[in-house]
C-alpha cells in the first residue's frame, strides 16, 4: 500500500538512507544547470527549479511552487555512477621473471539513488544487461551495482525533448525501485505518494513519519503520470522502426544530417546507455610499471573504427549512421531492447540540436517524403 | 624481462615562438629528474649550457618557421633526429604569429619597428610539417605537460603514443562538466576543437577559443548555427578562428567563410 | 545483485615464449608455454588478445593445433607499433595473453562435405587450425583443397609446411603469387582464379576464406557462380578490437560485435552490409 | 693578437638571442646584444582586436611570464574602459601574479642561475652533488605553478583571466588545498636564501639607475607610480615622455633608455632597492639575517633579490588564501568606449608597460607593450663593458661563463623583448 510523507518530512528519507550507510546522490543545481552530486540533506534538492530544455538549449528557471522535483533529467546520468567515466583497470610491473598482474577493485560503497526517473531506471537496466548479464561480466561495474537503493521519482512535467512515452519506458516508475515517490504540489498541502518496490523500500519507509495513502491521493499521483505522458515534447514511432532503419542505409538523410552533425561525441556521452569505452596503456618513464585505463568513447570519434590503414567510419555520415542504427536498431539484435530510453538528453545536449526522433522518423520515411 | 637497456637521447629545438610548450617540459618538477634518469638531454638551450652532437632519438620542436635561416635549420634538426615531434600551435600550425600570413608583413614591421629594413623576416609562418617530416604532433597553445609526459614515456617503450584527437567536448563531458553552450549560451569552439586541454575553458565557465586547433573531423559550418544562436557576431567568429591556429586550414576555411558572409552583407546594405 | 567470481576478462595473462620463429620478413610465429595453465584449448578461427610490455595490446588469431591445446601459437604482421614490439620479443620473454575470444569456423558443420581454405596474405594463419583439423581428421571430408594467394613467392607463409600438404595426396594445395621472377614456376594472379580449378563439388562444399574484404568478396561470388551454396561460405572480418568481449563497442559490424559474433561470419548473414560503404 | 670569446647560443635563458664583444688589444671595442629571436609583430596583429581578447592574444608574446602580460593588459585597458577591479578581485590577481613570481624566479634561481655559481652547466648535472637544493627549488617552483594552475586554469597561457576579473573565481576549497605546499615552499625558500647567499658573487658593482614601480603600501606587483633612485617619480601615462625606445640594427628587440639619461636597471634587484621598506616581515627578516639590504649595487645578487621576491610572493600568497571569501561576481562589467588607458606591471623580469587605444567597439586600434627585457638590454650591455676587461684577462672558457653568467643576472627572458642568445666575444689587434 502506497503510503504518504509530507514534504517537509523529506529530509527525513535522506537521513534515513545516510543512517544506513548509504551515499546518497540526487539533484543538485550547480553551473547552471541540474546534475548529480552528493545530497546531504533535503535542502541540497533544486527546490523550486525548472528546466526548459529544448534542441540545443537548457536553461534553469526558478518557479513559485517550491517543488523538490519539477525539472527533468539533466546532462549527468547515473551511467556516471556506476559506468564511470574513467578508471584504471590494472598496473603491471615488470621484473626478472616476467611481470605479474595487479588488478584494481571497485570500490565497494552503498549507494542511494534519490530522484531516479523512469527513463534512467531502464537505462541502468539496460547498461546491467550488457555489463552483467552478458557472456563477460565487468566484474568493477558489476560491484558498484551490487548495493543500490533506488528512490525514483515519478516525473510531474515532461521535458521538452522528453519521449520516454514513446519507447514505454516512462513517466511512471513500475519497477526496478525500492521507493518511488510522487511528488503532490498543492496550495498549503505538499506531499508525496510512496510506493514501495522492495523489503528494503519497506524498511526504509517504516523509519520515515508516513501514514497510508488515501484513494484520492492515489488517483492524484496517478493523474500526475498521464498528465506528463500526455505532455511529451516530442514522439517517435517505434513500430517497424528496427527494420525501416535497417533497410535504410544510403537513405539520402544520412547526407542530410552530416552536413549539421558535428561528431562532436556529446549525445554519446550524454547517453545513459552508451556504453562504449576506450583503453589505454600508459607506463611510468621508467618503463617499469604500466597500466591499462578505461574510458568512455563515442562513435563519433575516427579512432573508434581505426583499423591498420585507416579508419573503417571516416566520414560524419557513417558516424552518425552508426550512432542511431545502433541505438534504435543493432541494439535490438545485440540485447534484446532498444539502446533508446527517450530521455532526449542527445537532443537537449547536442551543441546544435540535431533530434534523434526526427532523424529517425527521416531516415524510416520512403526517400521522396524524406 | 630485461629492463631498458640504453638511455636514448633527447633533444629540444626551438624555432619563433613563446618559449612556453618547451618550458611545460620544466613545469614537470616531479617528473623532471625521473626524465633526466630516462633520457640522455642532449640539447635543450633554455635549460642547459650542454649540447651533445646528434643523432638524436626524440627531438622536440618548438616554434614555427619565418626566416629563411630557421627554414635551413629546421632541415637540420629533421636529418639529426630519430623522431620527431612537434609540440605547441606554433610549431603545428604556425601559431598565432602566423596572423601575418594573410597581411602585409612590411606594414607589421612598420608598426612595430622604426627601422623595418633591419628586420629579416619571411612573410609568412608556418608549421614545421611544411617543412619536414613529423612523427607526432603535440597540439595546444600551450601543450599540455601531461600529454607532453605521456608521449615521451609512449615512445621509450615503443608505444604508440595515444593523442586523442577527438573534439574537447568529448573531454569536458567526461569531467561532468555542464556544456556552456548549451546552459549558458556561451558560444563554444569546443565541438571543433582538438582534445588534449582537458576541457580547461569550459571548466572554467568560458567558451573554448580553440588553441589546440582543429580536431580530426571539424563541421564548422555546421557549429556556425550554435554560435550565432550563443549571440556571437560573424565577426566575433572570425577573429575567434583566426587566432593562435589561425593558419590550420579547417581555421583558416572557417574564416574565409565568415569573412565572404560578412562582404556579401556589407554588399547588400552598401 | 549477485556478483560473479568469474576471473577478470580484461587481465593479460603472462604467459612465456618458448620458441619465436621467423616465417619471412615481419612475420614471425611465437609459440608460448601454457603447460603452467593445463594447455589452452580453442576452436579454430577464435583469437587472442596480445600485450607485449607496455606496448599497448592486438588481436591476433590462434594459429597453431587445436588438436595440440599444449601448444599456443601466433603469427603476426609486424604492421604498427604493438605488432612491431611483439617483434622485438624472443625465446624467454613474456606476453600478456587474454582470449580465446570470438566465433569458430563450421568445422564440425563441415564433416561430411568437401572443404575449400581459400586464404590471402597473413589470412592464412587463422585457417591453419582448419588445415590442421582437416588433416587429422581427414576421413571425415570429401576433398580437401587449400588456396593461398600472396604477394610474391618471398610471402608465402609456412612454406616448408605447405610443402609437406602439397605432397600428400589427399590435399588439393594451390598457390599463386600476384607477382614473380621468371623462376617462379606456379601460378600467379588472384586467388580467385584458382577456385574454378579446384576439384571440389559445388553442391556439397563448405569454403572458409580469409583475407582481405574485397578478396573475399570475389572469392564469394565465385564460389555462387560456381553453385556453393553462400549459407556455407565463410569468412572473417577485421575491425578495431580493444576489449575482445563485446563490451568496448569499437569492433561493431551491422548489429553484430566482431569479436564475439565474429570474427568468423556466415557469408549470408553479412553479404548485404559488405556493400554498404563505411559500416 | 685576436682573440674572440664567442658564445653562438646563450644557454640557459629564455629565447634566442647572441652576444658579440670585440676587443681592441685589451680595450673592448664593441658589445653588442644580438636578440635574434624572429619577430613576432604583436603590436601590429593587436589590431583591430576586441578589447576581450587582448589579455589571451597577448599571454602568447611569452611562456614564461603569460601572467605579466596579462596583468598589464587587463590594467589598461581597465583603464581605458574607466572601471577598476578592487577588494577580492584584486586580491586573486595578486595571488595569480605571486604564483608566476615564485614559479618564474624559482626556474631562473634553481634552474639557470644558480648552476652558473657552483659551475654546472645545467639544474640536472647541479642535482648530483646538490640534490636536495635542486629538489626544494623544484617544489617552490611547483609551488608557484599549483597557484596559477589553481587560479588561472593551466601554468602557462592562463584561460581563466579576464578583463574585469575572471571568468570563474575558485572555491575557499580550492585555494585552500594549497596551503600545504606554500608553507613548506616558504620554510625552504628561506633555507634556500641562507644557501644562495654564502655563494661566491663575483665583486662588480655599477652606478645603475633603478626604475621600479612603487605603491604606497605594497611591495609592487599590479600598480603603482615609476620611480627611480635618480629621482624619477611619475605616473603612468607619462612613461613615453620620460622613457625612449631606440632600435639597433644587431637586434630585433628594441633599447629602452630613460630620456636624457641613458641606461637603466628594472626587475627584482631595481624592486628591491626601491621597495625594501615595504617587503613584509617575512621577508625583510630574511634578508636581513642574510646581511642582504638595500642599497645593493652587485647585479649577481640579483639572485638574492629574486629569493626575497620568492618569500615575499609566498608570504603574501598564504596570507591571501587565508583572508579569501569568493566574491559575489568573477569580474566586473564593462562597456566598451572609445578611450586610451595605460597599464604597468611588475613582471618578474621587470616592468612592463601597455597601452592600448581602443574605439567605439572595443576593438584596438593601437597597441604598444614595452617588455622588461628591452628595458634591460642596454644595462646589459653596459654590464658587459664594464666587465670586459675582466674577461679579457681570463681564459676563454672561463671568461665566456663568466659573460653568460653576467646576462642571465638579468633573466633576460628574450622571448619577450622578442629569443637565445649566443655570446661572442672576438679580439683584434
Ligand atoms: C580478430 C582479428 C584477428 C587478427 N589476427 C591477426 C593475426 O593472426 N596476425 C596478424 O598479424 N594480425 C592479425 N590481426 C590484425 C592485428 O590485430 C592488427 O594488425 C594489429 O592490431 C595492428 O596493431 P599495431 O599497433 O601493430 O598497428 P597500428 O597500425 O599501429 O595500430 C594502431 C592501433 O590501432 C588499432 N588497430 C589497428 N589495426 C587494427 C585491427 N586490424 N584490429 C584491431 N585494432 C586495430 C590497434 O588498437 C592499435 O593499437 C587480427 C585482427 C583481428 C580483428
Ligand atoms: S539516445 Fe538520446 S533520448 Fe535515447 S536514451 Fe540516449 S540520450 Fe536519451
Ligand atoms: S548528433 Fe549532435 S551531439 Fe551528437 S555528434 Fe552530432 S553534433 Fe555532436
Ligand atoms: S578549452 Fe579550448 S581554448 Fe581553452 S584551453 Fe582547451 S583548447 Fe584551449
Amino acid at each position: 500500500m502506497p503510503v504518504v510523507l509530507a514534504a517537509a518530512d523529506l529530509d527525513a528519507l535522506v537521513q534515513a538512507l545516510a543512517g544506513r550507510g548509504y551515499r546518497v546522490l540526487g539533484p543538485v543545481a550547480r553551473d547552471g544547470a541540474i546534475v548529480i552530486d552528493d545530497v546531504r540533506r533535503a535542502a541540497d534538492l533544486p527546490i523550486g527549479l525548472e528546466d526548459v530544455q529544448g534542441p540545443g538549449r537548457y536553461r534553469l528557471e526558478r518557479r513559485e511552487h517550491g517543488a523538490f522535483f519539477a525539472f527533468t533529467v539533466g546532462p549527468h546520468s547515473w551511467k556516471q555512477t556506476f559506468h564511470v567515466p574513467v578508471e584504471r583497470l590494472f598496473q603491471i610491473r615488470r621484473h626478472k621473471e616476467g611481470f605479474s598482474v595487479i588488478p584494481d577493485e571497485a570500490p565497494r560503497q552503498r549507494i542511494a539513488l534519490l530522484g531516479a526517473r523512469a527513463c534512467e531506471i531502464h537505462a541502468i537496466a539496460i547498461q546491467d544487461r550488457i555489463l552483467i548479464h552478458g557472456e563477460h561480466p565487468d566484474p568493477r561495474y558489476a560491484a558498484r551495482r551490487s548495493d543500490v537503493f533506488v528512490v525514483a521519482v515519478n516525473c510531474m512535467r515532461a521535458g521538452g525533448t522528453c519521449f520516454c512515452a514513446s519507447m514505454g519506458t516512462g513517466p511512471r516508475a513500475e519497477r526496478g525501485f525500492d521507493l518511488a515517490l510522487t511528488e503532490l504540489v498543492e496550495p498549503g498541502d505538499h506531499r508525496f505518494l510512496v510506493e514501495i518496490g522492495s523489503d528494503d523500500g519497506a524498511a526504509v519507509a517504516a523509519e520515515l513519519p508516513v501514514r497510508p495513502a488515501n484513494p484520492e491521493e492515489i488517483g492524484a499521483a496517478a493523474s500526475v503520470s498521464e498528465r506528463t505522458a500526455a505532455a511529451m515534447g516530442r514522439r517517435l514511432d517505434t513500430s517497424g522502426l528496427k527494420e525501416r532503419l535497417q533497410k535504410n542505409l544510403e537513405h539520402p538523410r544520412w547526407d542530410d544530417v552530416a552536413t549539421r552533425c558535428l561528431a562532436c561525441g556529446n549525445c554519446t556521452m550524454v547517453c545513459p546507455t552508451c556504453f562504449c569505452t576506450e583503453f589505454e596503456d600508459t607506463t611510468d618513464l621508467a618503463g617499469e610499471t604500466a597500466e591499462r585505463t578505461k574510458r568512455w568513447e563515442s562513435c563519433f570519434t575516427l579512432g573508434f573504427s581505426h583499423v591498420h590503414g585507416g579508419s573503417v567510419r571516416s566520414s560524419i555520415k557513417a558516424r552518425y549512421r552508426q550512432w542511431l542504427t545502433h541505438k534504435l536498431a543493432g541494439w535490438h539484435d545485440q540485447f534484446g531492447t532498444s539502446g533508446c530510453v527517450g530521455c532526449g538528453r542527445c537532443i537537449t545536449w547536442c551543441p546544435v540540436g540535431i533530434d534523434i526522433t526526427e532523424e529517425a522518423a527521416a531516415v524510416g520515411l520512403p526517400e521522396k517524403d524524406g | 624481462m630485461p629492463t631498458r637497456k640504453k638511455r636514448p637521447k633527447l633533444a629540444v629545438f626551438k624555432f619563433a615562438s613563446c618559449d612556453g610548450c618547451q618550458l611545460s617540459l620544466l613545469d614537470c618538477e616531479d617528473e623532471l629528474l625521473l626524465l633526466a634518469d630516462a633520457v640522455r638531454i642532449a640539447s635543450f638551450a633554455e635549460a642547459s649550457s650542454r649540447v651533445l652532437r646528434g643523432p638524436y632519438d626524440i627531438s622536440l620542436v618548438e616554434g614555427s618557421i619565418t626566416t629563411p635561416h630557421d627554414a635551413e635549420r629546421i632541415r637540420e634538426v629533421r636529418a639529426q633526429s630519430r623522431v620527431l615531434v612537434t609540440i605547441g600551435a606554433c610549431a603545428t600550425s604556425g601559431g598565432v604569429q602566423a596572423l601575418r600570413n594573410f597581411r602585409d608583413v612590411k606594414e607589421f614591421a612598420r608598426v612595430v619597428y622604426a627601422r623595418p629594413e633591419y628586420i629579416d623576416t619571411l612573410a609568412t609562418s608556418t608549421p614545421i610539417a611544411d617543412h619536414v617530416k613529423v612523427d607526432y604532433e603535440l597540439r595546444g597553445c600551450p601543450i599540455d605537460k601531461r600529454q607532453l609526459l605521456a608521449v615521451l614515456s609512449a615512445l621509450l617503450s615503443g608505444r604508440t603514443p595515444s593523442i586523442a584527437s577527438h573534439s574537447v567536448c568529448m573531454q569536458c563531458k567526461l569531467r561532468g562538466n555542464v556544456c556552456v553552450m548549451v546552459a549558458h549560451g556561451t558560444p563554444c569552439l569546443g565541438p571543433v576543437t582538438h582534445a588534449g586541454c582537458g576541457a580547461l575553458c569550459p571548466t572554467y565557465h568560458r567558451g573554448c577559443y580553440g588553441c589546440f586547433g582543429p580536431a580530426e573531423t571539424t563541421n564548422t559550418g555546421g557549429l556556425e548555427w550554435a554560435l550565432v544562436a550563443a549571440g556571437a557576431s560573424q565577426e566575433d567568429i572570425a577573429r575567434t578562428y583566426a587566432t593562435f591556429n589561425t593558419a590550420a586550414p579547417p581555421f583558416r576555411r572557417a574564416q574565409e567563410e565568415q569573412l565572404v558572409q560578412i562582404r556579401l552583407k556589407e554588399g547588400r546594405r552598401g | 545483485m549477485n556478483v560473479s567470481s568469474a576471473p577478470d576478462p580484461m587481465l593479460p595473462e603472462p604467459l612465456r615464449i618458448t620458441r619465436a620463429k621467423r616465417e619471412m620478413h615481419g612475420v614471425f610465429t611465437f609459440e608460448l608455454d601454457v603447460s603452467a595453465r593445463g594447455g589452452f584449448p580453442f576452436l579454430p578461427g577464435q583469437f587472442n588478445m596480445l600485450y607485449p610490455f607496455g606496448a599497448g595490446e592486438s588481436a591476433i588469431s590462434i594459429s597453431g593445433d587445436p588438436h595440440q591445446p599444449d601448444r599456443l601459437e601466433h603469427t603476426i604482421r609486424a604492421v604498427g607499433a604493438v605488432t612491431r614490439a611483439l617483434e622485438r620479443l624472443g625465446r624467454g620473454d613474456v606476453v600478456g595473453v587474454r582470449g580465446p575470444f570470438g566465433s569458430a569456423w563450421p568445422i564440425r558443420e563441415a564433416e561430411g562435405s568437401d572443404l575449400v581454405v581459400i586464404a590471402g596474405g597473413i589470412g592464412l594463419a587463422p585457417l591453419r587450425p582448419v588445415v590442421y583439423h582437416a588433416l587429422r581428421r581427414r576421413e571425415a571430408f570429401g576433398k580437401v583443397a587449400l588456396l593461398y594467394g600472396t604477394r610474391t613467392p618471398d610471402d608465402i607463409l609456412y612454406r616448408k609446411e605447405i610443402e609437406r600438404w602439397r605432397g600428400r595426396l589427399d590435399v588439393e594445395v594451390e598457390v599463386t603469387v600476384d607477382t614473380a621472377g621468371s623462376d617462379w614456376r606456379g601460378n600467379t594472379g588472384v586467388v580467385t582464379k584458382l577456385i574454378s580449378r579446384a576439384a571440389f563439388d559445388p553442391g556439397r562444399a563448405f569454403a572458409m576464406i580469409c583475407g582481405p574484404e574485397i578478396m573475399m568478396r570475389f572469392c564469394a561470388r565465385e564460389l555462387e557462380r560456381l553453385g556453393v551454396s553462400l549459407d556455407r561460405i565463410w569468412i572473417t572480418m577485421e575491425r578495431n578490437m580493444r576489449c575482445g568481449i563485446g563490451l568496448c563497442g569499437h569492433c561493431q559490424f551491422g548489429p553484430s560485435f566482431v569479436c564475439k559474433d565474429g570474427p568468423v561470419y556466415r557469408y549470408d548473414r553479412v553479404q548485404d552490409l559488405l556493400l554498404v560503404r563505411e559500416v | 693578437m685576436a682573440r674572440t670569446i664567442k658564445v653562438d647560443y646563450l644557454a640557459r635563458v629564455e629565447g634566442e638571442g647572441a652576444l658579440t664583444i670585440r676587443f681592441k688589444g685589451d680595450k673592448p671595442s664593441a658589445v653588442e646584444l644580438r636578440i635574434f629571436e624572429p619577430p613576432r609583430f604583436f603590436e601590429a596583429f593587436l589590431r583591430g582586436r576586441a578589447y576581450q581578447e587582448v589579455p589571451d592574444i597577448v599571454a602568447r608574446i611569452c611562456g614564461i611570464c603569460p601572467v605579466a602580460y596579462q596583468m598589464s593588459a587587463c590594467h589598461a585597458i581597465e583603464d581605458a574602459l574607466g572601471i577598476r577591479t578592487d577588494g577580492t578581485l584584486r586580491a586573486l590577481r595578486r595571488l595569480l601574479y605571486c604564483g608566476e613570481w615564485i614559479e618564474s624566479h624559482g626556474l631562473h634561481v634553481f634552474m639557470l642561475h644558480a648552476p652558473d655559481f657552483l659551475g654546472y652547466e645545467d639544474a640536472i648535472a647541479m642535482a648530483k652533488d646538490h640534490r636536495e637544493w635542486v629538489v626544494r627549488g623544484l617544489g617552490i617552483k611547483k609551488a608557484g605553478n599549483a597557484i596559477v594552475a589553481a587560479l588561472g586554469g593551466r601554468e602557462i597561457h592562463p584561460i581563466n583571466v579576464k578583463v574585469g576579473g575572471f571568468y570563474r573565481v575558485p572555491t575557499r576549497a580550492e585555494l585552500s588545498a594549497l596551503l600545504p605546499a606554500l608553507e613548506t615552499a616558504l620554510g625552504d625558500a628561506e633555507m634556500c636564501l641562507a644557501w644562495a647567499a654564502r655563494f661566491d658573487f663575483p665583486a662588480f658593482e655599477r652606478d645603475y639607475e633603478y626604475v621600479a614601480l612603487r605603491h604606497a603600501d605594497e611591495y609592487p606587483f599590479c600598480e603603482g607610480r615609476i620611480v627611480s633612485n635618480k629621482g624619477l617619480d611619475i605616473d603612468l601615462h607619462a612613461y613615453e615622455e620620460h622613457f625612449a625606445e631606440l632600435q639597433v640594427p644587431h637586434s630585433t628587440a628594441l633599447h629602452s633608455v630613460v630620456r636624457g639619461r641613458g641606461d637603466y636597471q628594472c626587475g627584482p634587484l631595481a624592486r628591491f632597492n626601491l621597495n625594501f621598506d615595504r617587503l613584509g616581515e617575512r621577508a625583510r627578516d630574511a634578508a636581513e639575517r642574510v646581511e642582504f639590504v638595500p642599497p645593493c649595487h652587485n647585479t649577481y645578487k640579483s639572485l638574492l633579490a629574486r629569493m626575497v621576491e620568492i618569500i615575499q610572493a609566498l608570504d603574501e600568497a598564504i596570507r591571501i588564501i587565508h583572508g579569501y571569501a569568493p566574491p559575489d561576481a568573477p569580474a566586473i562589467a564593462a562597456a566598451p568606449r572609445r578611450a586610451t588607458g595605460y597599464g604597468c606591471t611588475e613582471a618578474p623580469r621587470g616592468m612592463l608597460w601597455h597601452k592600448y587605444t581602443l574605439d567605439e567597439a572595443g576593438l584596438v586600434e593601437d597597441a604598444r607593450i614595452v617588455p622588461p627585457t628591452s628595458q634591460n638590454q642596454k644595462c646589459i650591455e653596459q654590464d658587459l663593458w664594464q666587465l670586459a676587461p675582466t674577461l679579457a684577462a681570463m681564459p676563454h672558457a672561463a671568461a665566456t661563463r663568466r659573460a653568460e653568467q653576467a646576462v642571465r643576472n638579468f633573466d633576460p627572458c628574450i622571448s619577450c623583448s622578442t629569443h637565445f642568445l649566443r655570446l661572442a666575444i672576438e679580439r683584434e689587434d
